[in-house]
């Protein structure tokens, strides 16, 4: 058992018993904040995966901004527990969806149980360090280095970068639209 | 860095003019709105955002149909494909939401709503949708997806001094983002296969794509695999996220709900562009990468067409409120359209007939949703949400080219003839035939036959002599008062009436691609 | 305990893609429902991280950029929603939220 | 373009446009919508007679129009238009009983008289282009063409709990158009003929063999889709309730023309397509055809309303030419189609009359008439003319056909049942048919009646209702006297498409007797 | 000379056509064109018969094709076709005659005169049709200006009962009859008479019983034979001169002239079977009519025995016997029936025999032609009955005595019924008012009453009748006369008459308003009142069985196809609807399960369980 799996085995609980304790929590603040740890041992996992760019990303999107706006909005509404009736309406469709749910998780790992015969994972398991090595000329090959995010973002992903950035100008309209008092001045009345 | 500029060598924006315009035209309303103080200028907004659609629509006719007969190619690393079908596309998606914006223009003014930003994200979400029918890219495919989702939540959610808009949002956004969660595991899984076939005992394809999202490596491993349970798997995720989309079941169940509390143009919107988009990816999907598994995925579509035929028109059967019966007999409209699409993994070919009337179908589907939805858009119901059958009582009395030109767009979606949504059905009839799809056939013989249960409930609502009232009723809010004060929408309507008729009878030259 | 493979790493991705969904199932709170969905979509990050990196190909990565995007400018929409929502019905709770039904 | 095809497109266009000036609202004086509406059902009338007498029996298909580019390539649809032997009788019957009910429409007083009049023109084009259409896919279209205004002028000038039947009566229809339209496809389909029209369909089926396991599915969907446009037995309901609650001008129309359709489609596509088919379903359409003479027949007998019993009559009178079609024999169709002809002027008549009666009486309810006949002599004519050619008295149309209906019955031995219980309906629909003249014209004059407010004003026919109802006995009579005008070119017609029938029904026994045969053959030579 | 035929046969058609489109408000003109039709009629036919010197005329043209049935409407003029058309346009004749004085005050006398037209038409249809498709055609039109001619007086509820039963009596015996047609069609490739002659003496393998007993139906209704006879006793109820005409003299014999043309077609079962049925019906009429009040009924079951009897000649084999009595009984039934007319003209519409009585000496003219006529038709020597009635006795005598002995019955009751009529009515004195102011009638109702008369007694003698004519039956009567046991036959026919003369006088020279019989045989005169209980069985059909599964069936056409079938399935579909409606019940967790369950089915389905 090398560091690598103590640390996997770690953060595979944070996250896991994270989300599990987000989804059960009765308090939406706490809810929240489990939802965090869930995102950071996700981060760390990426981490592990020497995904370093994705994971300070998880970080700062996901556990810095989102969850914080959603820490905000819970502030905002005054949501606390008082106000949550009863986090499972009835018993029933929460067992019917606790088993639908281990159903699910159990049907897409058997999926995974055809590679495990031929599969030796460990072959390429190698830390990978070719931060300077150059891209090949058909595919992108997987890089630590972030300049070959940015690389590949600029030339072959420039289109759907173009794309998200209508998408998120959409997006803020959207909150925009969400938020503000009506834009004519005649409906204000 | 030189080696990425490989990558980028084809991304040829030309390619893409007209999403580019239409994106730019947005941006412009939405400056004009932003700096225009009165409400007139902010109509100004609207009505520079109708006429901007309506010449890139006549522009990018004229391209394709007269300056360049397209053929196919492709750009962006292989992440678009342009050709006559994605042209063809593309116009819909540019009348619908041509459309849409003169509806709204309308239907903004008399609610008191917003009119920059709505038609800044009708123009971006058909942009969007007019990308996503051209992918062939699974992040492409995904990223305009979104973009049009999101730009439908705020659509959906527009009224936001109504609770009912507002609900009808949040369950779009709910459904909308656990579908894509959907569509993406399986995008995951066929990766997960594709980047490494060896480690899950797939064959390895000879292909000259790496990139693994490509819908050329996806067709090619697929081929090469078609029984691995991983990539079947992922392929059926994938089917029901888009499932989703069109409304086909069993994830038609948002439909009614979000259709209810929709703002009018909005739900026609949704109707025609969301449900046609959902198609065209369909089409390109079962018919391009996933090919390989007809086999595999006939019975699940057969399955899906008829229950959604089914569950379609039997839960239209029962409504009153008229949006959510259109919801529903849309959904059972999927169903039918299924079959098409069923029809074209059987018949293939490049142009085969199956795509063609699928196109076909959808337009006549236009046609009919809009004069139907355009026609309610109109009606001054109190609430926008809750249009009754009784509020189109004696309609062709009242207002008789409204009352006809919504007596021809449901005829026409109920599929009688001599309406273009006749044509559309027996053409899907006999392409049905042809694949030898029997069942399916029986499945959508016995929907019509329910569905005239309620489209010609509601025609005998317009046509017919209301029913007693009695002293006691409250008086009834006049819905129909002014209701040939409507500018610009009457010719529009009566011209989509007449298309409607036209169609039916002549198709001339369109009818050859048959 | 065996050495952790990237299976470990995909059906850790599953788990949490269950237990999203199981939120998205049981839960009431809108909020709830939208870090549910949240939940959901790191789940498919994992996975889709751990098979570009085991596959050696960059665009998983990538992809897993958009996602965020993605992901991020939902939830944005989705609170305003609910902000606005809050606002109509003085609830965040699906009960609250049935205004639209036969 | 001579003048022949003028008239045979015009008598589609002019009820066509006649339509859309009626809803453009261009005559705006109430003479004026009178004077067109004249022209616009005069037209077909005057048209469809002129070309029964210019037609020409030795082509196949007289006063040809061809426009082949109509769309739908795949498909072979052509706007083809053209009469035979067998269309054109049918569409002399569709002009006459148009004119009639158009008569009648313009002065039944119906409120909102122009949309009224704007769908029973509608509903004429259709009808009319329905029997001239060579094309089957136009000959669909045509069919819903017609059917569609029938929906709206049930619901809005109907009887009683028109609302309901207005849409189970659609329903109904919808689901026997759309199987037959599936048939018609299924037949395009697997046939593929270059042309959707009936000479290349049956070119093509020279060169295609069609399996037989296939042509028995498309037969049997055009049967039953067929079937349940004609009201064949277990699916007539639709048709006694529609008809009953139906306005008279629909009803005649409905029933006297569009009813035929189906019939018409039987004979000229499905039987001489698909001969063997026929053969294998022809026990089943015998049977339900019993159905309709004699069930039908019995629940007519219980009407008390005189327009149900006119709705149940005329779907009796259906199962004899279905007896017709399903003997197979040119005897058989083209009895059949003789009497399509005089039944849909036979009832066209007898729906105009009732609701003369009913002007007279405010009631279908025969129990509250009675002794009409002394006020109203003339009426009571008309009315015994048009039940005893309901009933298939001599001298009327009705009686050849379903005497020819009979004559076929008797070729096959295996049919004697049939024939015996089919030739019942005749005591059957003499019984009720002359009921209903007893009470109605004679005896003594009812409490009710007498007590009525319209009695005293009660008068015998004006000269705006003698007009349709001559237009359609004068016609009904000329056939049942001198029928060879009509069944020579059916004959013609129906010899050449049944030919095939012919030479396999030599292989029956010709006869009742077992050992006939031979002396028949012998017997036929001693004939001059 | 075919041209002559032509316009014979369709000169009432014309008439009719004109008096029906164009005379119906002027009944004078009306009554005129008709009678001058009528008389057009026997210039014609007289024309036709003296003129024809071929033993047959035979002339078609094509009516109808379909396939390989081609029908030609032809005319086949041969014997039996000139003797019934010689009765027809003559007894005609003087029925429209005295009709002009008879309907004098009608105001419906242009439909009277037109129905008139229209019988007169398709009965010279029926004598000169030359195949049986053609005759069956006729053959219903009979029926149907017998319909319009008995409902006259539509008025009253029992003419219009009586109408409507007599059209569907004859239509029960047209079902048989048409179905003999299509049989013989399919047996025979023909329905031509010529033809079928031919081919049956050619093979007569293909003649079978069932054939001729079809056809044999259309003249058991027309001829109101044994169990179709109800209807003509109802039929009186139409005017009087009517009753002479259709339902004495002409149509009901048409059903005889029908059997004579066919009768090469006829198996000896078929014949006896016949013969026995008519024999029965001479028996079982003259008790019926041995009890009637009403004096066209003592009539109308008088005819009805006489049919019996031309029918037992037909089927003893002896058709020229048939045909004979068919002449003679048109020529006495015809007097009687319009004497009855005249006395019911007189007096004011009163038919009850017991009303009248002594009427004798207010219309010595009616009543002397009366007598004649009652003397003729019993058999009294050397008067036109005598002869023809008495020749079919002889010859069952010689052939089949059981049919004798029916027939002698049937015999003795005539005498006794007729003279029990005319000692009523005719002696006596005066039972009420209408009678006493009872006055002889005009000249055009006497005058073809003693025309009549003259024939009647003169009708007996072969030898009268020109060749063309009578050639028919000379035949069959030579044959009478070579029989044996003629003088035996001469006793017990005149011993016949004379015993009911005896019995009638005995019985009714005294009456009051009471019928003698029924104090003095009252069971006897019950059974004979009920008529066998016919008319109870058949409204007891129609009301108890037929009218209630009317309703039977309507039930269940609504029970089972408009409810079960089309009601039911529009109820599984609104079920399934309601089910499809409970899905939305607005709850998001609820629609993610509809998600859930869909992801898992897709998942399972590609793990492969479903293939």
């Amino acid at each position: 058992m090398s560091t690598v799996d103590i640390l996997f085995w770690i953060f595979a609980t944070l996250s896991v018993g994270g989300g599990l304790s987000m989804v059960l929590s009765r308090h939406p603040v706490s809810a929240a904040m489990f939802m965090i740890i869930s995102l950071v041992g996700v981060a760390a996992l990426f981490v592990l995966l020497e995904s370093f760019f994705l994971a300070v990303l998880q970080v700062l999107v996901y556990a810095g901004a989102v969850m914080v706006l959603f820490l905000f909005i819970i502030m905002l509404l005054d949501v606390g527990p008082g106000a949550s009736k009863i986090n499972f309406s009835n018993w029933k469709t929460g067992l019917i969806g606790f088993g639908a749910s281990c159903l699910l998780i159990f049907l897409l790992s058997a999926l995974l149980s055809p590679g495990e015969d031929t599969l030796s994972f460990g072959q390429s398991w190698t830390v990978i360090n070719n931060s300077t090595a150059p891209a090949p000329v058909d595919a992108l090959v997987f890089s630590t280095d972030i300049s070959a995010f940015g690389y590949a973002l600029m030339t072959k992903y420039m289109l759907p970068v173009q794309i998200s950035g209508f998408l998120l100008l959409a997006a803020m309209i959207g909150v925009i639209i969400l938020s503000k008092r009506s834009g004519t001045p005649s409906s204000n009345s | 860095m030189e080696s990425y500029l490989n990558f980028a060598k084809d991304n040829l924006w030309g390619e893409i003019w007209p999403e580019l315009t239409l994106c730019l035209g947005a941006l412009i309303v939405l400056a004009i709105d932003l700096f225009a103080n009165s409400s007139n200028g902010k109509k100004r907004a609207g009505q520079f955002a109708i006429l901007f659609q309506t010449i890139l629509f006549v522009f990018h006719l004229l391209d394709y149909l007269l300056l360049r007969h397209t053929f196919d190619r492709e750009s962006f690393s292989g992440m678009l494909k342009h050709g006559i079908h994605q042209d063809i596309t593309r116009s819909f998606f540019l009348l619908s939401s041509l459309l849409v914006s003169v509806l709204a223009q309308f239907f903004l003014h008399t609610r008191k709503l917003r009119i920059g930003e709505f038609h800044h994200l009708t123009m971006v979400a058909t942009a969007g949708l007019m990308i996503l029918c051209q992918s062939q890219h699974f992040i492409v495919l995904f990223v305009a997806l979104e973009t049009v989702a999101i730009c439908f939540y705020p659509l959906v959610a527009f009224d936001r001094e109504s609770p009912k808009s507002l609900e009808a949002g949040m369950k779009y956004l709910i459904f909308g983002a656990l579908s894509s969660a959907l569509l993406l595991l399986g995008i995951v899984l066929i990766y997960g296969v594709g980047v490494n076939p060896e480690a899950w005992g797939a064959t390895v394809p000879n292909t000259s794509y790496a990139d693994a999202f490509s819908f050329h490596a996806v067709y090619q491993l697929i081929t090469e695999n078609s029984d691995h349970s991983l990539i079947r798997t992922g392929v059926v995720l994938i089917l029901a996220g888009i499932a989703f989309k069109v409304g086909a079941a069993p994830f038609q169940i948002w439909v009614p709900d979000v259709y209810h509390g929709a703002p009018m143009p909005i739900t026609a919107f949704l109707a025609v562009s969301s449900k046609a988009a959902g198609f065209f990816v369909l089409l390109t999907l079962v018919n391009g990468p996933f090919s390989g598994l007809s086999e595999f995925l006939l019975p699940l579509l057969g399955f899906i067409a008829t229950f959604t035929i089914f569950f379609g028109n039997l839960a239209a059967c029962t409504q009153k409120n008229l949006k959510r019966m259109l919801g529903l007999s849309g959904v059972a409209h999927a169903g039918y359209l299924m079959v098409a699409v069923m029809a074209s993994m059987i018949l293939p070919g490049s142009s085969d007939r199956a795509v063609w009337i699928l196109f076909f179908y959808l337009f006549t589907y236009l046609l009919a949703s809009f004069a139907v939805f355009g026609v309610m858009t109109i009606a001054k119901v109190q609430n926008d949400s809750e249009h009754e059958f009784t509020d189109y009582e004696e309609l062709l009395r009242k207002v008789p080219w409204a009352g006809l030109t919504l007596i021809i767009g449901i005829g026409s979606l109920a599929g009688i003839p001599p309406l273009a949504g006749f044509i559309g059905k027996l053409l899907l009839f006999s392409v049905a035939l042809e694949a030898k799809l029997y069942l399916s056939i029986l499945a959508m013989v016995v929907g019509v036959v329910i569905s005239i249960y309620y489209y010609f409930g509601w025609i005998r609502e317009i046509c017919f002599h209301p029913r007693p009232v009695f002293e006691d009723d409250d008086p009834k809010h006049d819905v129909w008062k002014d209701a040939d004060r409507v500018g610009f929408i009457k010719p529009l309507l009566l011209s989509l009436l007449f298309a409607s008729i036209l169609l039916g009878i002549w198709q001339g030259p369109l009818g050859d691609a048959f | 305990m065996l050495t952790v493979t990237p299976l470990h790493f995909l059906i850790l991705a599953f788990v949490l893609f269950g237990i999203g969904f199981l939120g998205l199932l049981i839960r009431r709170n809108i909020l709830l429902m939208l870090m549910s969905l949240e939940l959901m979509l790191n789940g498919i990050n994992v996975a889709l991280v751990t098979f570009s990196r085991v596959g050696n190909n960059l665009d998983g990565g990538i992809f897993v950029f958009f996602i965020m995007t993605v992901a991020a400018s939902e939830v944005a929409v989705g609170l305003a929603l609910l902000v606005a929502l809050y606002k109509k019905r003085k609830s965040v709770f699906t009960d609250d939220m049935a205004l639209l039904k036969n | 373009m001579n003048l022949n095809t003028i008239l045979l497109l015009g008598s589609i266009i002019v009820p066509a446009v006649g339509s859309l000036l009626f809803f453009g609202g261009f005559p705006k004086e109430d003479s004026s919508i009178k004077k067109l509406s004249y022209f616009v059902f005069g037209f077909p009338f005057i048209a469809s007679i002129l070309l029964f007498l210019n037609f020409d029996p030795t082509q196949e298909y007289c006063f040809e129009i061809l426009y082949s580019r109509m769309g739908l390539q795949e498909l072979g649809i052509t706007f083809h238009l053209g009469l035979n032997g067998v269309s054109s009788p049918l569409f002399a019957m569709a002009g006459i009983i148009g004119f009639a009910a158009g008569i009648s429409a313009i002065h039944s007083g119906a409120e909102r008289l122009r949309l009224y009049l704007a769908l029973l023109s509608i509903m004429l084009s259709g009808l009319m282009g329905l029997f001239a259409s060579v094309d089957l896919f136009f000959y669909y279209l045509f069919h819903e063409f017609a059917l569609i205004p029938t929906f709206i002028m049930v619901g809005l000038w109907g009887g009683r709990d028109r609302r309901g039947i207005a849409l189970e009566m659609t329903i109904y229809l919808t689901l026997g158009a759309l199987i037959s339209l599936s048939g018609l496809v299924a037949l395009n389909v697997m046939i593929d003929a270059p042309k959707f029209d009936f000479p290349h369909l049956s070119d093509a089926l020279t060169q295609v063999s069609l399996s037989d396991r296939s042509a028995y599915n498309i037969f049997g969907l055009l049967l039953f889709g067929f079937g349940i446009l004609v009201a064949l037995f277990p699916f007539h309901t639709w048709a006694t309730r529609g008809y009953d609650a139906a306005p008279t001008s629909v009803s005649m129309l409905h029933a006297g023309v569009l009813k035929k359709f189906g019939l018409y489609g039987l004979i000229q596509i499905a039987v001489p397509l698909l001969p063997q088919a026929a053969e294998c379903w022809s026990p089943w359409i015998m049977w339900l055809a019993l159905g309709n003479i004699l069930i039908v027949g019995f629940v007519a007998m219980a009407q008390t309303s005189f327009k149900a019993m006119i709705s149940y009559g005329s779907v009796m009178h259906m199962g004899y030419c279905f007896l017709g079609i399903g003997v197979c024999s040119t005897i058989g169709v083209g009895s059949a189609v003789m009497l399509m002809c005089a039944h849909g002027l036979s009832v066209a008549l007898m729906f105009l009359l009732a609701s003369y009666v009913r002007r007279r009486t405010n009631t279908f309810e025969m129990e509250e008439m009675g002794g009409l006949a002394a006020k109203t002599p003339l009426l009571a004519c008309f009315c015994l003319a048009a039940t005893l050619a309901t009933i298939g008295l001599p001298g009327f149309g009705n009686f050849w056909g379903e005497f020819g209906v009979f004559l076929s019955l008797g070729e096959n031995k295996e049919h004697f049942t049939f024939l015996i219980l089919a030739a019942l309906g005749i005591i059957i629909s003499a019984v009720f048919g002359l009921r209903a003249m007893a009470k109605i014209f004679f005896g003594s004059e009812s409490q009710e009646f007498q007590k009525s407010t319209t009695y005293s004003s009660v008068s015998d026919l004006c000269k705006s209702e003698i007009l349709p109802a001559t237009s359609i006995l004068v016609p009904l009579f000329l056939i049942g006297i001198w029928p060879l005008t009509i069944s020579h070119r059916i004959d013609l017609e129906i010899g050449q498409r049944y030919a095939e029938f012919q030479s396999q029904s030599s292989s029956f026994k010709p006869s009742c007797c077992p050992d006939s045969e031979e002396s028949t053959e012998e017997g036929n030579t001693l004939l001059p | 000379m075919i041209n002559l035929a032509l316009s014979l046969l369709f000169l009432p058609f014309v008439s009719a056509l004109v008096i029906l489109l164009f005379l119906r408000a002027k009944g004078n003109l009306a009554s005129l064109v008709s009678v001058f039709t009528a008389a057009g009629i026997l210039i014609l036919s007289l024309l036709l018969l003296f003129n024809s010197q071929e033993s047959s005329l035979v002339w078609n043209t094509t009516w109808f094709t379909m396939g390989s049935w081609e029908l030609r409407f032809g005319i086949l003029l041969d014997d039996p076709a000139r003797l019934l058309l010689f009765i027809v346009s003559f007894v005609g004749l003087l029925i429209h005659i005295f009709s002009l004085g008879y309907m004098e005050s009608d105001p419906a006398r242009p439909r009277y005169f037109g129905g008139l037209s229209i019988f007169m038409f398709s009965m010279i249809g029926i004598t000169l049709a030359d195949n049986l498709i053609m005759i069956f055609v006729f053959w219903e039109l009979v029926g149907f200006s017998s319909y319009l001619l008995i409902a006259h007086y539509f008025q009253t509820d029992e003419a219009s009962q009586a109408s409507r039963k007599a059209f569907i009596v004859n239509r029960v015996g047209d079902f048989g009859f048409l179905i003999g047609i299509v049989l013989t069609y399919w047996t025979f490739g023909t329905v031509n008479l010529g033809e079928l002659a031919d081919l049956a003496d050619f093979s007569p393998s293909l003649i079978t019983t069932g054939l001729c007993l079809a056809l044999a139906c259309g003249f058991i209704g027309k001829s109101a034979q044994f169990p179709l006879h109800v209807w003509l006793p109802d039929a009186m109820a139409g005017p009087t001169p009517v009753s002479a005409l259709i339902h004495a003299a002409t149509m009901v014999a048409a059903g005889v002239y029908l059997l004579i043309r066919i009768d090469f077609l006829f198996t000896e079962q078929a014949l006896g079977l016949i013969a026995f049925l008519g024999a029965a019906m001479g028996l079982y009429a003259g008790f019926c009519a041995l009890v009637q009040r009403d004096i066209k009924k003592i009539l109308a079951y008088s005819t009805l025995s006489q049919l019996g009897y031309m029918a037992a000649a037909f089927g003893l084999g002896a058709p020229g016997l048939a045909l004979f009595h068919l002449t003679t009984h048109a020529f006495f039934k015809a007097l009687m029936f319009l004497g009855s007319g005249s006395v019911i003209h007189a007096c004011h519409h009163e038919q009850d025999i017991f009303k009248y009585g002594g009427l004798r000496k207010r219309m010595p003219v009616t009543a002397g032609t009366f007598l004649i006529g009652v003397l003729a038709i019993s058999g009294v020597n050397f008067l036109s009955g005598y002869y023809s009635k008495d020749a079919i006795l002889l010859w069952a005598y010689n052939f089949n005595l059981p049919i004798f002995t029916l027939l002698y019955a049937g015999a003795l009751l005539t005498a006794a019924y007729m003279f029990r009529l005319y000692f009523i009515a005719f002696e006596g004195e005066a039972r009420s008012e209408h009678s006493q102011s009872a006055k002889e009638n005009s000249l055009s109702m006497t005058l073809p009453l003693v025309l009549l008369a003259f024939l009647s007694v003169l009708g007996g003698y072969v030898i009268l009748y020109p060749f063309n004519i009578g050639s028919y039956f000379a035949p069959d009567l030579s044959a009478t006369a070579l029989l044996p046991h003629h003088m035996w036959m001469v006793v017990l026919g005149t011993s016949a008459w004379i015993i009911g003369l005896v019995v009638a006088r005995k019985l009714y020279a005294q009456v009051n308003q009471e019928d003698p019989l029924s104090q003095r045989l009252p069971g006897f005169f019950e059974i004979c009142q009920s008529k066998l209980f016919f008319d109870q069985i058949y409204s007891f059909y129609v009301n108890k069985i037929q009218d209630p599964f009317c309703r039977f069936m309507e039930v269940m056409e609504l029970l089972f196809i408009s409810g079960l079938m089309v009601r039911g399935s529009a109820g599984v579909t609104a079920l399934l609807a309601m089910l499809a409606k409970a899905c939305y019940i607005g709850r998001v967790h609820v629609y993610a399960l509809w998600f859930m369950l869909g992801t898992l089915g897709f998942i399972i389905y590609s793990s492969g369980i479903f293939e």
